[in-house]
C-alpha cells in the first residue's frame, strides 16, 4: 500500500453520516442521560442482575436492539453505523445492558447462521430477549480463533467441554452462542439456556462494577447438531464479532472519556485550594487539555470506524484505529480525572474511579491499544 | 456577491484551471524554493516566487472572488477554491505575498475605506507590493496586547521609535501591517493600541535579519527610529488597533473565508516519514521489520489520520454538537505538536547518519527531516505558543477559568 | 545517646535478631494482611498487627533505641538499623502503630513535656495506644495551612468543632495529633493555628470509614461536635501548631532519623512486574518475545535502576554537589510516579483476564495488580500531589519563582 | 536471570567513586567553565579546526589524556570511571576537542594492540597527538562488526579500500584508526597522517556545529602488515571501543543536560509576559522539573557506569542504561529548552539550539535509546 497524507483520509476511510444516525444519536442522548443518571449507576452496581429490567425493556421497544437486523428478521434493517452512536451515549452514561452482547451476538448469527436459525433467533433478540457470547477462556488470549473449548459427537447432538469466562449477563440470557472447537476446527455453538445445568454459571468479580459476567462450565451440556453454525463461515463470524465488539466498545469509551473530562473540568470550575479555582492551575488545565484533545481524535476514529464498518479492508483498519485511540484517551483521560480529584478521587464516592475502571474493563476485552497497533502494522506494512 | 455557480460551471472552471497549472506549473528551478513564506532566504527564491505570484494572478487564479474594481476577478467564491486546489494538486511553488492576501487584504476589504482599497488590494495581489507584519515586539513574545512601539502624532504624521520582531519579508516588503501604541492612558493596556498601513521605506526604519535555529534566514527584526509616516497610514481610529489585530489573527486562523486563495506554505507529508522508515536500514534489517519502530509508525499514522478526519468533521455540523468550536481551537495545537514529534521521531531511522545535517551530500534527503523537525518549532511557537493554545483551548471550549 | 557500637556489637545483634526473626515471623494467617497502615480494614487484620507489634517491642525489635526510662531499648540506634533490617529481610508484617512511632513518638521525644513522654511513648510502642493524624480537611485537601478545625478555649478545656479526613485508623485510635484553629486573627492563616494530642474517646467526636477507589476500607473521615478535650492536650502554645505540624511532616519524610524503628508499609516489588510478564502470554506466545512490551520493560528496568542509584548517591555527598537536596526532594515524585505508571503497565499484560479483580479466584496474583494500580495513587495524591511536589522540586531545587 | 526489586542495584551494579574521580572533577569543572564560555564556543562554530589548540596543549598537560592509560605506557594508569567527570564538564560547557576520540582510540590499543604498536603510540597520544577512529559507514549501521570496507594483502602489506564517515577531528590526526574487513573478518588498522592521500578527506556537514568530523576515502591507502592490531582481539576491541564511546557520551549528554536545564530555568526566572515571570507559569515550570528529574536518573546511571565499566557483564548493562537514559533526558531537556525560549528560542543566536543539536548527535552515533533498549533486552531477559 502506497501512501501520502492524503490519501491516508481518502484510502482509509473518510468520514459521513446518515440522517438515521444524527437522529438516533439526539435520541440516545436524551435517553441515556434521563435513564441513567449517576445515583442509579451505583444503585445498578449493587443489584444482583445489574441492569434495570424496565429500560432493558424500553430499549426494545425504541427498536435499538434490532438497528443492525434485516427487515425480513424483524429488525430495522439499518447497520452497526446507526449502532455506534447510540453505544457512544451509553458510554456516556454508564449505562449497562446487555445491548452491546445482544447486538453482536446478533451480527455473528447473521455472519453464519442458517435461515432457520436466524429466523429463530434473531426476532427474539430483537424482542428483547438476550443473546450472549462466550468466546474468552482461561488463557486470557485475545485471539477468538484460540479456542480450547471442545465439541465431541455424542450421539444425535454434540458434547462440550471446556471452560468460557466473561460471559456477558450470560444468567439472563435466552441463548449464547459459544466458540468450540470441533476436531481441530472453530465452530460456533447455540446453547439455550435450558440447556446449561445448575451451577455451571459463576459470577465473576470484574474490574467494571456496573457490569455482570458470568465464568460458564461447559462441561456436561449437550447440543443438537443443528445448534453449530456453518463451519464454512466461522472465521467470517469470528471477524464480524471481534470487529463489531471492537467498534462498540469504541464508541463507549468515547462516551466514557467525555464524561470523565466533563466531570473533572467541573470540579476544576469549583473546587478552590490555595485561594484559587484549581482550575487555574496549568498543571490541571493543561494536561485535561489534552485529555480533551485525545478525546476528539478518538471520536473522530469511532465516527470513521461506524461509517466505514464493513467495508473491505478499510472497515477493519478504521476500527481497530478507532479501539486503539479510544483505549489511549479513555486510560489517559480516566487516570487523570482519579488524580485530579485529589483525596476525593481516591474514595469510591467519586466517579473519576468508575471511568478508570470502565477503561481498564476495555482495554482487557478484545484487545488493548498495543494489540491493535500490532494488528494494523499487520495489515499497513 | 456573485451567484453560486453550478456544478457544471464548476466542472468546466477546475478543466480549465487544470489545463493552465498543467501547463504553467514551475519545474525545479534548480535551488531549493521555500515551503513557507517565512522562509525566503535568497533574492533568487525572492524574485522566483514573486513572478510566479503574478503569473497566478494574472492567469486569473488568484483573487478570483475579490471584487473587479480593486483588481479581483469578481467571481462567486467556489471558483477560487477550485483554483487553489488544483493548484496544490500540482504541487506549485507557494504564494509569496501572505501577509498582504492573507491578512492586510481581507482585513481591508472588511473595513478598510475606499481609498484604501484602491490603493493596496491590485498590488498585493500581483505580488509589486510585498507586506509584513508588524505585531510581536521582542520584549513581549506571546503578549501582543502589551505592545510598546509607541506612534506619537505629530501634525500630518506619525513619529515610530520602537521594535518588531519575527518580521517573515520585513526587509524586502513595502508595507507593514502594525500594532502600535499611541497611548498610555486607558482602562487597560488594550485601550491605547492604534493599527497602522505602514510603508516600510520611510527613513528611520531599519531591519535585521535573523539567523535561524536551523541556520538559515527568513525572518527580520524592524527598529523604528524616530520614523516618520503619513498620518492617513492610522486604520481606523486610535484605540482601534486591539480590535483590528484579533480580526486580523482571525484571517490566519482561517475563521474568515474571503480568501485571496493560493496557499502560503507546503504543509509537511507526514506519510513520507513511513516511506523513509520503509527505506531505512537497521542492524542490517528493513527498519520496518523492527517491530518496536513499526508500533510507533502506527501510533503516527493513527494520529495523522485523526487530525485529517478531524478536519473533515468540523464541517459536519451534527458531529460537533456539543462543541462545535472544539476541532478548530485545538487545531494547531494538535497539527503543530504531531508534527514535531514525529519528524523528531523520523531522525531515529537514520542511524549514524542522523549525524549529516542539511547540505552535506550524504544527509538524508538533503537534510530535510533535520531542518523539519527544527523548522517544526516555529509553528509550535509562533503565532501563539502551544502552551498559550492550551489554555485557549482550556478556556474557550472548556470554560475552565482564565489563570490569574 | 549510647556510644557507638562496634562492628563486633553490631554483629553479634544481627545474629540474635536474624534467629528471632526467623523464629517468630508469623506465616501466612489465611487471610490478607494490609500491605500499608492505611490499609487496615478488618478487626482480624487490626488485631494480629496489634498483637505482632506487641511481640516485636517486647523481644527489644522496636523502639531499641528510645530511651529506656519512657519504655525504650536505650541502645544506640545502629542497633535499631540492624533489626528493621532483618524484619524487612524476613517479611514481617508492618508495624501498625505508624503515626504513633513514626510521628508524634519522634515529636513528643524531640519537644514533649517530661509528663507527655512518660504518658505517651511506650504505649505507642507496644501498641496499646493507636495513633491517627488530624491535619488534612475535606475543603482542603492540599492546603493545610488553611485548616478550619475550631478549638476554643473553654475554662480548662478545648472545645472542638469541625471534621478532617483521610484518617487512617482513626476509628480505632486512642490519640490524634491534632492541627486545629484556635484563632482567626494574626498576620496570616499560619498564625492561628494550634497543634494537640488529643484523645479520640471524647464525646462529640464520630468517624466513618471511607471506601476507597479500591473498594476496600482505610480511611475515616472524623466529626468533632463540640467534642471537648482537656486543655493539656495542648502542645507547646497556642499558635505553634503549623511549626510542629512543618516539623512533624520531616519526620515522615525521613529528614530525622530519631525512629521508633520497623516499617509502615510494604512497598511494590517493582520487579515483580518482570516476573509477571515472564509468565504471561500473548498470541499463543510468552510475552516477553514481543519486542515491543519488551522495551516498554526495559524502560521500567531502566527507571527503577535509576531511583535505586539516586538512593545511592543522595547519600555520597561529592556525587550531589551542585544541588544537594535535588534527589530528596523528587524523590517521592519520581517513585510515585513511576509506581503509577508501571501497575498500570502491568493490567495490560494480562490479556482478556485483565477483566477480573481482586478476590475473582481467576484473578491473577488475586488482583493484586490491579489493587496496586488503583492503591498507587494514595501516593500521587496523599503526602502533596505528584503538582505539588512538581512545584517543591521546581521552587527549592531549581529556585523557580512561586506561582501566585 | 532473577530479580528483585533490591537486587537490580546490586547485581546491575551499585555506585560509588575514587578519590581520583572527585578530584578530577572538580579540577575539570572549573577548567571547562573558565576555557570555554559560550561564545568562546561560537567564535570555534565559526573555526575550520572547531577548536583551540592552546587548549588542548593544556589539556595534554593535566595528563587527561593518559587517565585510562597504564604508567607503563606514559599515563596515569587509572581507568575510564576518572575519564567520565572530565567528559561531563566538557558536555556541560560543549568544549569539543578530540579528548574523547583520542581516549577511546587508546582503549582500542590497549585491547588488541600489540607491545611495539601500544609502545609507539599511547605515549604520543598521552602527549597530545590526536588520535582518532574510522568506524561508520554509508549504511549508517550502528553495528560497529558491519564493515564493508576492505583490506587486501597488496606486497608487504594490504591496500585500503572503502568509505569512512564522521572520523572526528581527522584532519589533524597522527593516527587514524579504522576497521576494515580482510577475508570476511573484520581487523583494526593503524593509518598514519601522512598515509592518507590529498582529497581523501571531505569535512562533513553536520548537526553539532561544534565539532568536525571527515569522510574518509580509503581507496589508494596502503598500509604495511605490522598496521593491523591483533585479529583474535578484534572483538574485544570493538566491544571496548563501543562501551568506552557510549560512557563518554553518556557523560558529555549529562553535562549538556544540566547545561540545557540551567539555561532555561535562568530564562524562566528572569523573562516576563503577561505582567508575570514566565515561571511561574506551571505550564513551563513543571516540564522544566520533569527534565531535571529525568537529568537526575541519567546521572545516576552514568556514574554508575562509569564506576562499573569494564565489569564483566555488569559493566556492558550499566553503560546502555546509562546512554539510554542520557539520552532520553537530553532530547526532552533540549527540545523543551527551544520551545520555552519562544520566539528566541528559534534563533541560532538561542543557546538552546546548540544543546538540541548537540543531542540530536549524540543519538546518532553509537546508538540512541531505543537501540541501548534492545540491546539491554538481549542482555537482561
Amino acid at each position: 500500500m502506497a501512501f501520502s497524507e492524503e490519501n491516508l483520509a481518502n484510502h482509509l476511510g473518510g468520514l459521513g453520516y446518515s440522517e438515521e444516525q444524527i437522529e438516533l444519536m439526539d435520541v440516545a442522548t436524551s435517553f441515556c442521560r434521563d435513564k441513567s443518571p449517576i445515583d442509579k449507576v451505583r444503585k445498578l452496581m449493587a443489584d444482583e442482575r445489574g441492569y434495570d429490567a424496565q429500560v432493558w425493556q424500553e430499549i426494545a421497544e425504541l427498536g435499538w436492539l434490532g438497528i443492525a437486523i434485516p427487515e425480513a428478521h424483524g429488525g430495522v434493517g439499518l447497520s452497526m453505523a446507526e449502532v455506534a452512536p447510540i453505544a457512544e451515549q451509553m458510554g456516556r452514561r454508564l449505562l449497562t445492558t446487555p445491548f452491546a452482547t445482544c447486538t453482536v451476538a446478533a451480527q455473528a448469527l447473521l455472519a453464519a447462521g442458517d435461515e432457520v436459525q436466524c429466523g429463530e433467533w434473531l426476532p427474539r433478540i430483537v424482542a428483547g430477549e438476550i443473546a450472549t457470547l462466550a468466546l474468552s477462556e482461561p488463557h486470557g488470549d485475545w485471539t477468538l480463533s484460540h479456542v480450547e473449548a471442545t465439541a465431541k459427537p455424542n450421539g444425535d447432538g454434540y458434547a462440550l467441554s471446556g471452560t468460557k469466562q466473561f460471559v456477558a449477563y450470560a444468567k439472563d440470557a435466552a441463548l449464547v452462542i459459544a466458540t468450540v472447537n470441533v476436531d481441530g476446527a472453530v465452530r460456533l455453538a447455540l446453547i439455550e439456556q435450558s440447556a446449561i445445568p445448575d451451577g455451571a454459571l459463576r459470577r465473576e468479580i470484574i474490574v467494571d462494577e456496573t457490569r455482570r459476567t458470568y465464568e460458564l462450565t461447559l462441561d456436561g451440556i449437550t447440543i443438537p447438531a443443528s445448534a453449530l453454525l456453518d463451519a464454512g463461515r466461522s472465521a467470517t463470524a469470528l471477524g464480524q464479532i471481534e470487529l463489531a465488539s471492537a467498534l462498540l466498545q469504541a464508541a463507549e469509551m468515547c462516551g466514557g472519556t467525555q464524561s470523565a473530562i466533563d466531570y473533572t473540568v467541573e470540579y476544576l470550575k469549583t473546587r478552590k485550594q490555595f485561594g484559587k479555582l484549581i482550575g487555574e492551575y496549568q498543571a490541571l488545565k493543561h494536561p485535561i487539555t489534552n485529555a480533551y484533545v485525545a478525546y476528539e481524535k478518538a471520536r473522530s476514529h469511532m465516527l470513521s470506524a461506524a461509517h466505514n464498518f464493513g467495508q473491505q479492508g478499510v472497515g477493519e483498519i478504521a476500527v481497530r484505529m478507532a479501539k486503539a485511540s479510544a483505549d489511549k484517551a479513555y486510560s489517559f483521560a480516566a487516570d487523570r480525572a482519579v488524580q485530579f480529584h485529589g483525596g476525593f478521587g481516591f474514595t469510591h464516592d467519586c466517579d473519576a474511579g468508575l471511568y478508570r475502571r470502565s477503561a481498564i474493563w476495555h482495554a482487557s476485552q478484545f484487545g488493548d491499544a498495543a494489540w491493535h497497533r500490532a494488528k494494523l502494522a499487520d495489515l499497513l506494512f | 456577491m456573485a451567484t453560486r455557480p453550478t456544478a457544471a460551471e464548476l466542472a468546466d472552471y477546475e478543466a480549465q484551471a487544470d489545463a493552465w497549472f498543467r501547463e504553467n506549473t514551475p519545474k525545479d528551478p534548480g535551488f531549493m524554493l521555500p515551503l513557507t513564506f517565512m522562509e525566503v532566504s535568497t533574492d533568487q527564491q525572492f524574485e522566483f516566487l514573486c513572478a510566479w505570484q503574478r503569473k497566478v494572478y494574472e492567469a486569473g487564479y488568484l483573487g478570483a472572488s475579490w471584487p473587479t474594481e480593486y483588481g479581483g476577478g469578481g467571481m462567486h467564491p467556489d471558483f477560487q477554491r477550485i483554483a487553489t486546489k488544483v493548484m496544490k494538486k500540482y504541487d506549485g511553488p507557494i504564494m509569496l505575498n501572505a501577509i498582504g492576501i492573507g491578512w492586510a487584504g481581507p482585513l481591508i476589504l472588511d473595513i478598510g475605506s475606499e481609498e484604501e482599497k484602491k490603493k493596496y488590494i491590485k498590488g498585493m495581489l500581483s505580488a509589486e507590493d510585498i507586506w509584513c507584519q508588524g505585531f510581536s515586539e521582542p520584549e513581549n513574545g506571546s503578549d501582543l496586547g502589551n505592545a510598546q512601539l509607541k506612534a506619537v502624532r505629530d501634525g500630518d504624521e506619525y513619529v515610530l521609535n520602537g521594535s518588531k520582531i519575527w518580521t517573515s519579508l520585513g526587509d524586502r516588503a513595502k508595507y507593514m501591517i502594525l500594532l502600535a501604541r499611541t497611548s498610555n492612558e486607558g482602562p487597560n493596556k488594550y485601550a491605547g493600541l492604534s493599527f497602522f498601513l505602514a510603508p516600510m521605506h520611510a527613513p528611520g526604519i531599519e531591519t535585521r535579519r535573523i539567523k535561524k535555529l536551523t541556520g538559515e534566514y527568513g525572518f527580520v527584526q524592524c527598529f523604528f527610529t524616530d520614523a516618520r509616516i503619513p498620518a492617513e497610514c492610522l486604520m481606523g481610529k486610535e484605540g482601534d488597533g486591539w480590535q483590528i489585530a484579533m480580526k486580523t489573527l482571525e484571517y490566519e486562523r482561517g475563521a474568515k473565508v474571503n480568501l485571496a486563495g493560493g496557499y502560503f506554505l507546503k504543509e509537511l507529508d507526514a506519510m513520507g516519514v513511513v516511506e523513509l522508515a520503509r527505506q531505512s536500514q537497521r542492524g542490517g534489517k528493513a527498519l520496518l521489520d523492527d517491530p518496536v519502530m513499526k508500533d510507533r509508525m502506527i501510533d503516527f499514522m493513527i494520529d495523522i489520520q485523526a487530525l485529517n478526519l478531524n478536519n473533515q468533521r468540523r464541517r459536519m455540523g451534527p458531529l460537533v454538537q456539543d462543541r462545535p468550536m472544539g476541532l478548530a481551537l485545538m487545531n494547531k495545537l494538535a497539527r503543530t505538536e504531531m508534527i514535531r514529534e514525529l519528524t523528531e521521531f523520523s531522525l531515529s531511522f537514520q542511524g549514524t547518519r542522523g549525524g549529516y545535517y542539511v547540505d552535506d551530500p550524504c544527509a538524508v534527503d538533503n537534510g530535510y527531516w533535520h531542518r523539519s523537525y527544527l523548522n517544526s518549532f516555529s509553528a509550535t511557537i509562533g503565532g501563539g505558543t502551544s502552551e498559550i493554545q492550551r489554555n485557549i483551548v482550556a478556556e474557550h471550549v472548556l470554560g475552565l477559568p482564565k489563570g490569574r
